[in-house]
């Protein structure tokens, strides 16, 4: 009976990409850190349909600096892509030189990001508005942080050959994540710069 | 039960290949997701247009709030019926892949396929009637 | 029913009655299926015990039965039923949402921890009173009750005139009361406020109109009449200005703080400390003389004063009628 | 194939399994386990610390309230007693608790060796302790949280409440928030993937569909009090106005954040719970569960109902009537699949034998509970009838009757069942028996006559009240219910501490139940499994004596797995074996990193940002060597069999 459940070929060990558990660990991760970031935006959409005046108080914020910004971290999911396709391809070479391409994509990323606050003409402690700005571009630069040491320890191990073809999940699962923190920006990002446009 | 194949005989769900798993998830979920988002969209619906801002209003700051309500909830239907007639073509297509009918597969459970299939046809039907229990709300209250 | 002055089970008014005869509804329902399933249970357990002499009756699935009949009744049963109770419960609801015809009255409470404030606004702006923790309304009318918060988060309650409404800070809610017949009831503050949350009651005076009219006249007649002051009324006063009146107003007085309740009027109140005791001398000597005791926590605090200082003030209170 | 004769076979064990799959001797050991019924007892007997806590706090509550007009608590102390009852039961027993039976279990019930994240496993246990203890460290210094359990602004921000006792709430609910979080994802991935081959989705047991909604749920629940937490805590320390109104910001903010977790996490504490009755009340009815899709489906669809009712906790907020008709109406089907589950439990005693033994009594005494939790529950879903019900001790009668009933009874009771497998001894019947009667007695003593309470009027959340209020008798009956109710708890420890030493030997599986975790000796090896199962049935130990089931299970295959801590994976629907999975051993990292993390978190407290910034360090070094790339086994491919 053992058959069909039960293959008489060997199968996989430790096995790689979408059999293994931490593949399908990172994805729930994922999905815990989405609902986080939903919670926020209705928190935002909330505060926004109950505001007696006009929202944002501070204006309508200028979605140039952040727009292209976002296709500088966008840009950094398309290299992460490519690393990790390179040790599919065995080069822990290029491997390593995607995710520095990478990490400094996302250091651009937060420095640009550091330069919208300082030109901000409110604090968190200004309004409502404030605060979930500062609270939710914060939290999402917390996890750009988080994203770029798993990128840097990533490089590291790729540089000491700890990466090969065949054996190579920690890409997988942290490039995953850095994906992640790109969609997510793209939903803030919508947020907080394009829907005061729509009305 | 005669089988062709006894080794597939012991296989959890032998009919799985005559039910798709988009169809089987479809049937599953269709229903219960149009259940809430049309609950949460009606009842935003109905928050924004009476209570927008610091104040109740006396009467709906726009008009057409209960007629988009039933459209929703119309919709909603429309889903949950869909959900469930292609839950129940799953299940014709699976029901024998174990032994005993419909009684045997609610006690039993045996047959992976026809139960995810059969299990999707009582959902939607039990959130079809479960929508039926908003449809007093559109008539008794009042939408301020 | 005198028993239990906050029991919605028996109403006094339009805003309740249907919602009391809701609660009998469900709860006979809810009786009933606790019994009909009680007596099902204890029948499945009873019927039929495995026999120690029979090893047979402990082998696995030695019925054949599926049971899955039980199920079906189950559903059923409870589905029509619960049908049943959701469309009345809305009817019911659709019901006391407003009341039947619009309010002529319309009262402005305001919630403080952990006291009522209530404002009797008229056409003429001049002619507004404000009291504490005592509502008075015509009985047979609606009236509109517009909350607003001054702190956290209170609830409105008068269980026999009809279901609470939050009081928010930063949003105002409407509720509506009506009293059938004249009486007295129990209010309550139902949201949890802070350390005197459980002393924040009030009560709603329903008066024939002609009698509640007089009582407006009576509010708006400034100073407060009553006998001419007697020396120690009058020494009460200067006390009070000096030592009280930096949070309490007396209307009609040069007294004009607002922390603490309005005390115009203030003999009229049949109770102190938002319903914590009775509003006599005995009580508020000893409410002046140490608030902490009886209320720990409340906002006022223990004025120093001497006896003599103190039964002025206490004179001169209890002479604001 | 299978060994027919007994269904229940002590297995070879190979000395080597044994070497591979202990924990190491010591400290260093006991800190490392990675062992998921280590782990799973240790969650076990936490949570019943925390209960005995709770316990605790209510009979002192009680003992303020047995009479009108008493003094022996001032409000500031009465005001953190309830508090810290509704944190101590709701967030550190309830869920733990049952936390505890599913790591005990699941890799058991499962027929798996481990779960899917053994050291993730360890680490979701050593931040609930350490959650646990840093939510309890200001009740030493008397700051212990204090407005409510549910814990409404603005009482909750700093103008009301300008001590740490938010503060420690805020922090130590998202703190705690963690090992819910990695607890849940651990769940839903061991079920995904580590199966017994042939365990397709249908025949998993109930506790298992339990536990899975739950942990869905909470995934998707936990970040909304997560995020409503952060805001609080930020609105406090740095002036911002998330539920200011002056700012900007809306109260009501708060409670949307916070029922929204809020009700699907009730839940959460009573689904696995009724699944621990699912599948012990057939044991000792003699027969399979009634309606086993049906049940399984109703466990799912509450919690997808229960993500859309979390506004009838704010009937009373002034939302529009017509907006509060929708959650009304959603909460009032609620009551469907609950029937569903309650006539199927009935259905099962009606056509079984009922044995008599302390489990059973647990769980049928828990049916009559679930009901009258549930009517109340019926009756505060009616929206006009809640604004008279809401903030009045029936809501209070309701709660208890919800998760003592749903939670506690069906804990004791699974307790009991599972005690022979934990301790390997039987617990004792007299004693379980007697157990049993004072608590049943006792809680509806203590709770039904707090339905009258709330019926005559009595708010919630007063630390005392008048007299002539119709509250006296009502009152009174409570606080000597509840003594009586905590008698027979007290006589259920004694009974497990006496009896883990003195019962008789229960061998592998004394009630002749149905399921994979019988069929290993008991206590079970570390390894749990010498042979990994192969499933044909939900009643892997039944079938043979089942007419209705055909197929037969292999408990005795050839599945042995020897070279290293491995177990099968599974394919997700059917469970068909795909891979072998590479388990951790032993390891320190997780409580490490669990003491950085509480690092993190004491220094957010006391403001020592320091403190904060090392003990981040620390963290990320922590978690890189935890997770750091090991070196790969020794083969890439072997085969599962032969």
């Amino acid at each position: 009976m053992a058959d069909v459940l039960v293959p008489r070929e060997p199968v996989p060990v430790a096995p790689q990409g979408r059999r293994a558990s931490a593949w399908y660990g990172m994805i729930f991760l994922v999905a815990t850190e989405a609902a986080l970031f939903i919670y926020l935006l209705f928190s935002y959409f909330f505060l926004a349909s109950q505001a007696p005046n006009h929202w944002p108080p501070s204006g309508v914020p200028d979605p140039l600096v952040a727009g292209i910004d976002t296709l500088i971290l966008l840009a950094s999911s398309g290299t992460a892509w490519w690393a990790q396709r390179g040790i599919q391809l065995g080069s822990s070479i290029r491997l390593a030189a995607g995710l520095c391409v990478t990490i400094l994509l996302g250091l651009v990323f937060a420095g640009v990001q550091g330069w919208e606050w300082a030109h901000k003409t409110f604090t968190p402690a200004t309004n409502a508005y404030g605060s979930l700005y500062f609270t939710t571009t914060g939290l999402h630069i917390a996890h750009v942080a988080i994203g770029l040491i798993i990128l840097a320890f990533l490089a590291v191990w790729a540089a000491m050959g700890r990466f090969t073809a065949r054996r190579h999940l920690h890409v997988v699962v942290g490039v995953l994540y850095w994906h992640f923190v790109d969609v997510v920006w793209i939903f803030v990002f919508s947020t907080f710069y394009l829907s005061p446009r729509l009305g | 039960m005669t089988v062709a194949n006894p080794v597939e005989d012991t296989h959890p769900s032998p009919h799985r290949a005559r039910a798709s798993l988009v169809r089987l998830i479809y049937g599953l979920v269709g229903a219960p997701l149009a259940w809430a988002v049309s609950e949460v969209a009606s009842s935003t619906l109905a928050q924004e247009a009476c209570f927008p801002k610091t104040e109740p209003l006396a009467s709906p700051a726009f008009a057409g709030a209960h007629l988009l309500q039933m459209v929703i909830l119309g919709v909603a239907f429309l889903i949950s019926a869909s959900a469930a007639w292609i839950a129940y073509a799953s299940w014709r297509r699976t029901r024998e892949e174990a032994e005993g009918d419909t009684h045997v597969m609610l006690a039993a459970g045996e047959g992976r396929s026809r139960f995810m299939a059969l299990a999707g046809l009582l959902t939607s039907i039990g959130f079809f009637i479960g929508m039926l229990f908003s449809i007093p709300a559109l008539i008794f209250v009042p939408a301020c | 029913m005198t028993g239990w002055p906050l029991s919605y089970l028996q109403s006094a008014g339009p805003a309740a009655s249907p919602v009391a005869r809701l609660a009998w509804g469900l709860g006979s329902v809810s009786v009933a299926v606790v019994l009909i399933v009680g007596v099902g249970l204890i029948a499945a357990i009873w019927r039929r015990r495995p026999s120690a002499d029979d090893p047979m009756s402990l082998v696995p699935g030695a019925s054949s039965a599926s049971g899955i009949g039980w199920i079906y009744v189950g559903l059923a049963i409870s589905v029509p039923v619960l049908a049943i109770c959701t469309i009345w419960t809305l009817a019911v609801l659709g019901k006391v949402m407003h009341p039947a015809s619009a309010p002529h009255l319309r009262l402005q409470v305001t919630a403080h921890q952990w006291w009522w404030e209530v404002r009797y606004p008229t056409s003429n702006s001049q002619q507004t009173f404000t009291t504490a923790n005592e509502i008075h309304i015509p009985a047979g009318e609606p009236v509109e009750i517009v909350l607003n918060s001054a702190d956290v988060i209170h609830s409105f309650w008068v269980p026999k005139l009809g279901g609470k409404m939050d009081v928010i800070p930063g949003i105002t809610n409407r509720t509506w009361i009506e009293a059938s017949d004249p009486g007295r009831f129990r209010g309550q503050c139902a949201e949890f406020c802070g350390a005197q949350h459980a002393h924040m009651a009030f009560y709603v005076v329903a008066q024939p109109r002609a009698e509640f009219d007089a009582w407006v006249a009576d509010q708006l007649a400034f100073p407060a009449k009553g006998a001419s002051p007697s020396q120690v009324v009058a020494s009460g006063e200067r006390v009070f200005s000096a030592r009280c009146a930096a949070c309490h107003t007396v209307s009609g007085t040069p007294a004009g703080g607002i922390v603490g309740p309005n005390l115009g009027h203030f003999a009229s109140r049949s109770t102190l400390a938002a319903g914590s005791i009775p509003n006599d001398a005995d009580h508020l000597r000893k409410w002046i003389a140490d608030p902490q005791a009886i209320k720990p926590g409340v906002r006022m605090p223990a004025v120093p004063l001497t006896t003599a200082d103190r039964d002025a003030v206490v004179a001169y209170l209890e002479s604001l009628t | 194939m299978a060994d027919t004769t007994t269904e229940t076979r002590v297995p070879p064990s190979g000395p080597d399994l044994a070497a591979i799959w202990e924990t190491g001797p010591g400290l260093k050991g006991w800190f490392s386990t990675v062992d998921h019924k280590e782990i799973g007892k240790r969650y076990l007997v936490t949570a019943l610390v925390f209960l005995f806590i709770g316990g605790i706090e209510a009979l002192v509550m009680r003992a303020q309230l047995a009479q009108p007009n008493q003094t022996l608590l001032s409000p500031a102390e009465y005001n953190q007693l309830f508090t810290m009852h509704g944190v101590t039961m709701i967030f550190l027993y309830a869920l733990p608790m049952l936390s505890g039976f599913s790591n005990y279990l699941w890799p058991l019930l499962l027929g798996s060796r481990d779960m899917a994240f053994p050291r993730l496993n360890a680490f979701s246990y050593w931040v609930y302790l350490a959650s646990g203890i840093f939510i309890y460290s200001t009740f030493l210094i008397g700051q212990a949280p204090n407005v409510g359990w549910f814990n409404y602004v603005p009482l909750a921000g700093k103008e009301y409440d300008p001590g740490v006792n938010i503060d420690v709430y805020a922090l130590g609910l998202i703190f705690l928030g963690i090992s819910t979080t990695v607890g849940a994802i651990n769940f839903i991935v061991s079920l995904m993937r580590t199966r017994a081959p042939g365990m397709s989705i249908n025949r998993m047991p109930i506790l298992v569909w339990g536990t899975l909604t739950a942990s869905v749920a909470n995934l998707f629940a936990v970040p909304a009090l997560s995020a409503a937490c952060l805001l609080l805590w930020l609105d406090r320390q740095f002036g911002m106005h998330f539920f200011d109104p002056l700012g900007g910001g809306q109260p009501l903010l708060w409670q949307h954040l916070f029922w929204i977790f809020g009700h699907p996490w009730v839940y959460a504490l009573v689904l696995p719970a009724m699944g621990i009755v699912s599948d012990g009340l057939p044991t000792f009815c003699r027969r399979p569960l009634v309606g086993y899709t049906a049940v399984a489906l109703a466990t799912v669809a509450t919690m997808v109902v229960g993500f859309g009712v979390w506004v009838h906790h704010m009937f009373a907020t002034g939302m529009p009537g017509l907006a509060l008709s929708f959650f009304g109406a959603a909460s009032m089907i609620i009551a469907i699949p609950s029937a569903v589950s309650v006539f199927a439990w009935l259905g099962t005693i009606w056509t079984g034998r009922p044995v008599f033994k302390t489990p059973f009594l647990y769980f049928s005494g828990f049916i009559l509970l679930f009901v009258i939790g549930g009517v109340s529950g019926f009756m505060t879903a009616a929206v006009p009838l809640d604004w008279q019900l809401t903030d009045t001790y029936f809501v209070v009668a309701h709660l208890h009757y919800v998760l003592l009933g749903i939670n506690v009874f069906p804990v004791i009771g699974g307790l009991y069942y599972w005690f022979p497998k934990i301790t390997g001894r039987m617990a004792n019947e007299r004693l379980g028996a007697w157990s049993f009667w004072i608590s049943f007695i006792g809680f509806n003593v203590a709770f039904m006559p707090m339905h009258l309470s709330g019926l005559r009027g009595m708010p919630r959340r007063i630390y005392t009240y008048p007299d002539h209020m119709g509250w006296d008798v009502s009152n009174l009956l409570t606080s000597l219910g509840s003594a009586i109710l905590a008698i027979g708890l007290l006589l259920t420890l004694y009974n497990f501490w006496i009896s883990r030493r003195r019962g008789g030997l229960a061998g592998p599986n004394p009630w002749d139940a149905a399921t994979l975790e019988w069929s290993v000796p008991s206590p079970p090896p570390a390894y749990n499994f010498a042979r990994i199962p192969i499933v044909a049935s939900r009643h892997p130990l039944w079938e043979v004596r089942l007419k209705s089931v055909k197929s037969q299970s292999n408990l005795n295959s050839e599945i042995v797995l020897d070279d290293g801590r491995e177990t099968p994976a599974t394919s997700t629907l059917d469970a068909e074996a795909d891979a072998v999975l590479r388990m951790p051993g032993d390891s320190l990292w997780p409580a490490l990193l669990t003491a950085a993390l509480a690092g993190i978190f004491f220094g957010l407290l006391f403001h020592l940002w320091w403190l904060s910034g090392v003990a981040a360090i620390f963290s990320i070094g922590f978690l890189a060597a935890w997770l750091a790339p090991v070196a790969p086994p020794d083969r890439a491919e072997e085969p599962l069999v032969g």
